[in-house]
């Protein structure tokens, strides 16, 4: 008995080093980039330690303003309510961007279109239209695979556009689950991260190219040269934010995905590099 | 014959819900292990996951979960340990220590979430202790005491109070008497239920969600401040958060292997004490 | 004047609000065997128990009274319990040996008592002769205690309490859980432990009682309803309760 | 001397006892700081938010721009997937109870009980990975839907999780049941079956009641498998085919992500409270009918 307080005492005072381990939260889109980023990271810098959890953006954001990450990873900016709980707090806050993201429109290939304008999408997402029929000709409902409120990508998606989501959109877990659920149902669209649908996205699928009154030209998100030139309509950079205050502790992280390297993982995983 | 058919009706509704529920779990062992049997291999617990966890190990993952254990005995034992004897032994009987009882047995029913909820705002907000191994390992900790206390307090129980009279009369203080007769003679059934709990808590992933775990880490847990990956966390992050669900299924099901193991060999540990400390008597 | 050992006066005992023992005026001698016999629920383990202070815990007994071991008074709290249990031994109805070896059965009070660890095998050795154990058991020491019989776990029992030289052993209906023949070995061991102890037995056995009592109380409903010499009690009660109950006719 | 090693013992003794009794109370004021920290936590919500909107309201939408906090869709699916799980667990789960306490041989029960007891034992998220990998897709196949991840396979897997519980507290029940009673059953010339169904099991029912209870218990405080497998949907569930969203799961989902000391962030403690007050009602509930249970037999 008296070796297990003992014992617990131990454990308290032994909690040091916490220079050595960055805490990386948020942003499902960005999560599976970042576990990369730091697999190379380990080899380079093995004596620092990198934890990652994905969720959403808000996650993220809330994360460093609670003070339990030191990196926000978040596909959108930072929203002015959130800016005002930081200058609440007195924290302040810097951005860095390191990657640049397009959000891809999934459907089954079993529906007959290959493109979508933002009319029809915004229509769709509203839940104005609710059957394939006026689009596709077939007599199928629609159904809406989104994230959760708390995403970025959510939110990039619902501003963009200008709308309000149909409450009848369902809010999956991740940008994965929401592949899984299309590719079962073959009357569903979703969005997801560019990064989701490069590799091993599984057959099934098709991702929708997007056109608008100013483009006519339909664009895929996969079109690495058109998102070069800005001309995709969903495409948007991948933020880190950081407590200035702690810049020199997670300084190492952000330098090795400046690096070459870096670049090349990111690219590789799917997503664009910064220009 | 209408009523030897509804013998028959009935033999069958009882044998057949029977067989339902020996099915159950026949297939969920034979589901998981046919299929993740193979992904299982000396590698696969002793690596690293890699690129981007779709190759490798779930090493750190088992560390992870192995020191949140450790984190969870050292605080869940001792203090439940201590509010059992202390109910069992030196509490008078009365009115409030039996409120106290019922309201930890029912504490035992609370939705594990809310202990999440409150090891939240207690350790990584109040105590400052951020999210970490400590924290989560207290959260679960808070958890596990009410069964702690609960099947403690039945092994003190089962001590007959002829054993404390028997050092008692000698000149034995009750102090002495708890740590030379009562704690030595209820030890298998304390382990019993110390062990079983803490099987329970191995597995549990609400109340570490926000306390600590984490997707993925790149080195092994070393302090208590820093963030882990557990098991059975590993085994949700696979199959809902992960990119690529369908390459990494394999190792979801792997992942549901060892967990399983771990959990069932704590069981049997506990059962075979149990088993041997009842024949002894 | 004998020479009083324990001293009851004007002794009440309850529990929460229920009165067991009424108005109890006894005294103990030295070195005889008073015995205490009575109807079952009568009282008279409650007032053996009440001797060494073994309601402490029972949380809601009261007792009133005054209760003296020499001219020491037993419930004085700066009085330690320790010493009173020390000096008043008590072996129970069931033998309870502890989950030990034989050996640390008796060695476990003088360890805790802080007797000299070079004097620890040579009390052991004679409390187990001086209760007729050691021939029995000498060569097996390290045994189990649990894997002793019945009438031999109880000698033990009282070798435990023997050992460590008390000035009075309590005994609660010691040998109801045994055999005869086991009995009549106890019941030796009492005649023989009365030159050096006093020992004070509640039993339900008659002859039990006339054949080893210096003393008899017989009590009833709470209340001591006569007191005298075995003698005295057996054949020529002064009450009609008594006589009554001597004679077999309840309880 | 020897005065002075009863006097540090019975100090030992006393310090000990302060010991275990500070412990103790320690222990037990950190379980009651839980209740006072959901109250806490729960006062601060309904300064902002009134009450009559959090129990009338039909939308839970922390995100939008009018936050709207109703908890109605969310009690409305874990009540939802919690009677499901009932409608399949209670059934299977005292029959089961009778078979092993009626008709099973001993050899069968020895084999059985770990069985139960194993159940128990497997980790609610490998529940949940089975509901997503094995029990959803044969939900859509059966039902000719596209996607399984619905209040029925949540019920499914929850019905499972609380099986143990239904069936180990239900055969403790039917065990408890004196032997007299079937025996004077059997003297009127009643049979095995008539016995059990009209003697047996209504002599039980306090227990089978406790048992239903407490295994509703589990199955309304369950986390990861209903977050895995019901699809998350936060809108007034219509059937068994619809996703529902939790209570569990919108505090799993919504807790990491929320800034601390925000509306947000007091309203998953308000939930959390109407669940804690749920549970805490039924498992009282469950353990007065184990309680009549006893007295009735002792």
């Amino acid at each position: 008995m008296k070796w297990c307080f003992a014992g617990l005492l131990l454990l308290f005072v032994s909690c040091s080093n916490d220079e050595k381990s960055i805490k990386i939260k948020g942003s499902d889109t960005e999560v599976n980039l970042a576990v990369v980023v730091a697999e190379s990271f380990h080899i380079h810098k093995p004596e620092i330690s990198v934890s990652i959890s994905g969720g959403g953006s808000g996650l993220g954001i809330a994360s460093l303003l609670n003070g339990t990450a030191d990196i926000a990873n978040s596909s959108r900016r930072i929203k002015e309510e959130e800016m005002q709980l930081f200058q609440k707090k007195g924290i302040r806050i810097d951005s860095f961007v390191f990657a640049q993201d397009a959000i891809a429109f999934v459907i089954s290939d079993e529906l007959p279109i290959d493109s979508i304008s933002i009319q029809h999408l915004s229509a769709i997402l509203k839940g104005s239209y609710r059957n394939w029929k006026a689009l596709t000709g077939i007599d199928k409902p629609i159904n809406i695979y989104g994230r959760q409120s708390n995403s970025g990508t959510y939110d990039f998606v619902k501003e963009i556009l200008g709308i309000e989501f149909t409450p009848y959109a369902k809010q999956m877990n991740g940008n994965a689950q929401i592949l899984e659920a299309i590719k079962a149902d073959h009357s569903g669209i979703g969005y997801v991260g560019s990064g989701y649908v490069t590799k091993d996205s599984g057959n099934g699928l098709k991702v929708l190219s997007i056109y608008s009154d100013n483009h006519p030209h339909a664009v895929s998100p996969l079109n690495r040269e058109m998102i070069a030139a800005g001309k995709y309509y969903f495409q948007r950079p991948l933020f880190q934010y950081y407590k200035s205050s702690s810049f020199l502790k997670i300084k190492p992280f952000l330098d090795f995905e400046k690096t070459k390297e870096g670049q090349l993982i990111i690219q590789s995983s799917g997503y664009y590099p910064i220009l | 014959m209408k009523k030897k058919i509804l013998y028959i009706f009935n033999w069958i509704l009882l044998t057949g819900s029977t067989v339902i529920v020996t099915l159950f779990l026949g297939v969920i062992l034979f589901d998981i292990f046919s299929k993740g049997l193979s992904s299982v291999s000396w590698s696969f617990i002793s690596k690293f996951p890699g690129n981007g966890m779709t190759t490798g190990g779930i090493l750190p993952a088992i560390i992870g979960t192995f020191l949140l254990t450790i984190v969870t005995t050292l605080f869940a034992v001792p203090f439940g340990v201590t509010c059992a004897i202390y109910l069992n032994e030196y509490a008078k009987p009365s009115l409030l220590t039996n409120i106290i009882r019922a309201s930890i047995r029912n504490l035992a029913g609370i939705p594990s979430i809310i202990y999440g909820l409150f090891g939240l705002a207690l350790f990584v907000q109040s105590l400052r202790m951020g999210t970490s191994v400590l924290s989560a390992g207290l959260t679960l900790g808070l958890l596990s005491l009410p069964y702690i206390i609960t099947t403690t307090e039945e092994a003190l129980k089962r001590i007959p109070n002829s054993m404390r009279e028997a050092t008692l009369a000698l000149g034995a203080t009750q102090f002495e008497t708890i740590r030379d007769v009562v704690l030595p003679k209820s030890l298998p059934g304390i382990l019993t239920g110390v062990i079983l709990t803490l099987s329970r808590a191995a597995g549990e992933t609400a109340p570490i969600l926000f306390t600590g775990v984490a997707f993925y880490i790149n080195t092994l847990t070393a302090s208590l401040n820093q963030e882990f990956m557990a098991l059975p966390y590993h085994l949700y992050m696979l199959s809902t958060q992960h990119n690529s669900i369908e390459t990494v299924r394999p190792l979801a099901y792997g992942t549901s292997v060892v967990l399983i193991l771990l959990v069932f060999t704590m069981n049997i540990v506990a059962f075979y004490i149990r088993f041997k400390h009842r024949t002894q008597e | 004047m004998e020479n009083m050992k324990i001293s009851v006066n004007n002794m009440n005992l309850y529990f929460g609000k229920k009165q067991i023992l009424k108005d109890i005026n006894i005294n103990f001698k030295t070195k005889k065997v008073t015995s205490l016999i009575g109807p079952s629920g009568c009282g008279k383990s409650t007032l053996l128990r009440s001797l060494n202070r073994m309601h402490d815990l029972t949380t809601d007994a009261i007792i009133e009274g005054v209760l003296k071991l020499d001219d020491k008074d037993i419930y004085d709290k700066q009085n330690s319990i320790i010493d009173i249990r020390k000096r008043v031994g008590m072996v129970f109805q069931k033998p309870n040996p502890l989950p030990k070896s034989i050996y640390e059965n008796l060695a476990y009070a003088l360890n805790i008592h802080k007797f000299p660890k070079e004097k620890i095998p040579a009390l052991i050795e004679s409390a187990l002769k001086e209760s007729y154990l050691w021939d029995e058991v000498k060569d097996e020491l390290k045994k189990p205690a649990v894997k002793l019989s019945g009438g031999q776990q109880q000698r033990l029992c009282i070798a435990r309490t023997v050992v460590l030289r008390p000035e009075v052993i309590l005994m609660d209906e010691p040998c109801s859980a045994l055999d005869p023949i086991s009995t009549n070995k106890i019941e030796k061991l009492i005649m023989s432990l009365k030159n050096d102890y006093t020992i004070i037995i509640v039993t339900h056995n008659m002859q039990q009682a006339q054949r080893i009592s210096d003393d008899v109380a017989f009590m009833y409903m709470g209340e001591l309803v006569e007191f005298g010499t075995a003698d005295q009690i057996f054949k020529n009660p002064q009450k009609e309760l008594t006589k009554n109950y001597v004679n077999g006719h309840f309880g | 001397m020897i005065k002075s090693n009863s006097e540090k013992r019975e100090k030992i003794d006393w310090l000990f006892k302060q010991l275990f009794k500070f412990t103790g109370f320690a222990t037990i004021a950190l379980l009651g700081g839980i209740f006072l920290m959901l109250i806490y936590n729960s006062i601060s919500f309904f300064a902002n938010v009134s009450p009559i909107d959090f129990f009338t309201g039909s939308q839970w939408d922390p995100g939008s721009a009018t936050s709207k906090y109703s908890i109605i869709p969310l009690l409305a699916s874990t009540g939802l997937v919690a009677i499901g799980s009932m409608l399949i667990a209670v059934p299977l789960g005292i029959f089961t109870a009778a078979f092993l306490s009626e008709l099973a041989p001993k050899k069968l029960q020895t084999f059985l009980k770990p069985v139960i007891e194993m159940l128990a034992a497997i980790p609610s998220v490998a529940i949940g990975f089975l509901g997503i990998v094995l029990v959803g897709p044969g939900i859509a196949k059966i039902f000719g839907i596209e996607n399984g991840l619905n209040a029925l396979n949540g019920s499914v897997l929850l019905a499972v999780m609380a099986l143990p519980t239904i069936i180990t507290i239900s055969e403790d029940a039917i065990n408890a049941v004196p032997k007299s009673h079937r025996e004077a059953s059997f003297a009127l010339g009643a049979n095995k079956w008539e016995t059990m169904f009209q003697v047996t099991l209504p002599a039980a029912l306090p227990g089978l009641i406790a048992a239903v209870l407490l295994g509703l218990g589990r199955a309304l405080g369950e986390t990861m498998t209903v977050l895995m497998a019901t699809g998350n949907a936060s809108v007034l569930p219509e059937g068994f085919l619809d996703s529902i969203r939790t209570i569990t799961a919108t505090i799993a989902i919504e807790m990491g992500e929320v800034p601390y000391q925000t509306t947000h962030y007091y309203a998953l403690f308000a939930i959390a409270a109407v669940l804690f007050m749920i549970t805490l009602l039924i498992n009282f509930l469950g353990e007065y009918f184990a309680n009549r249970l006893r007295k009735f037999h002792a």
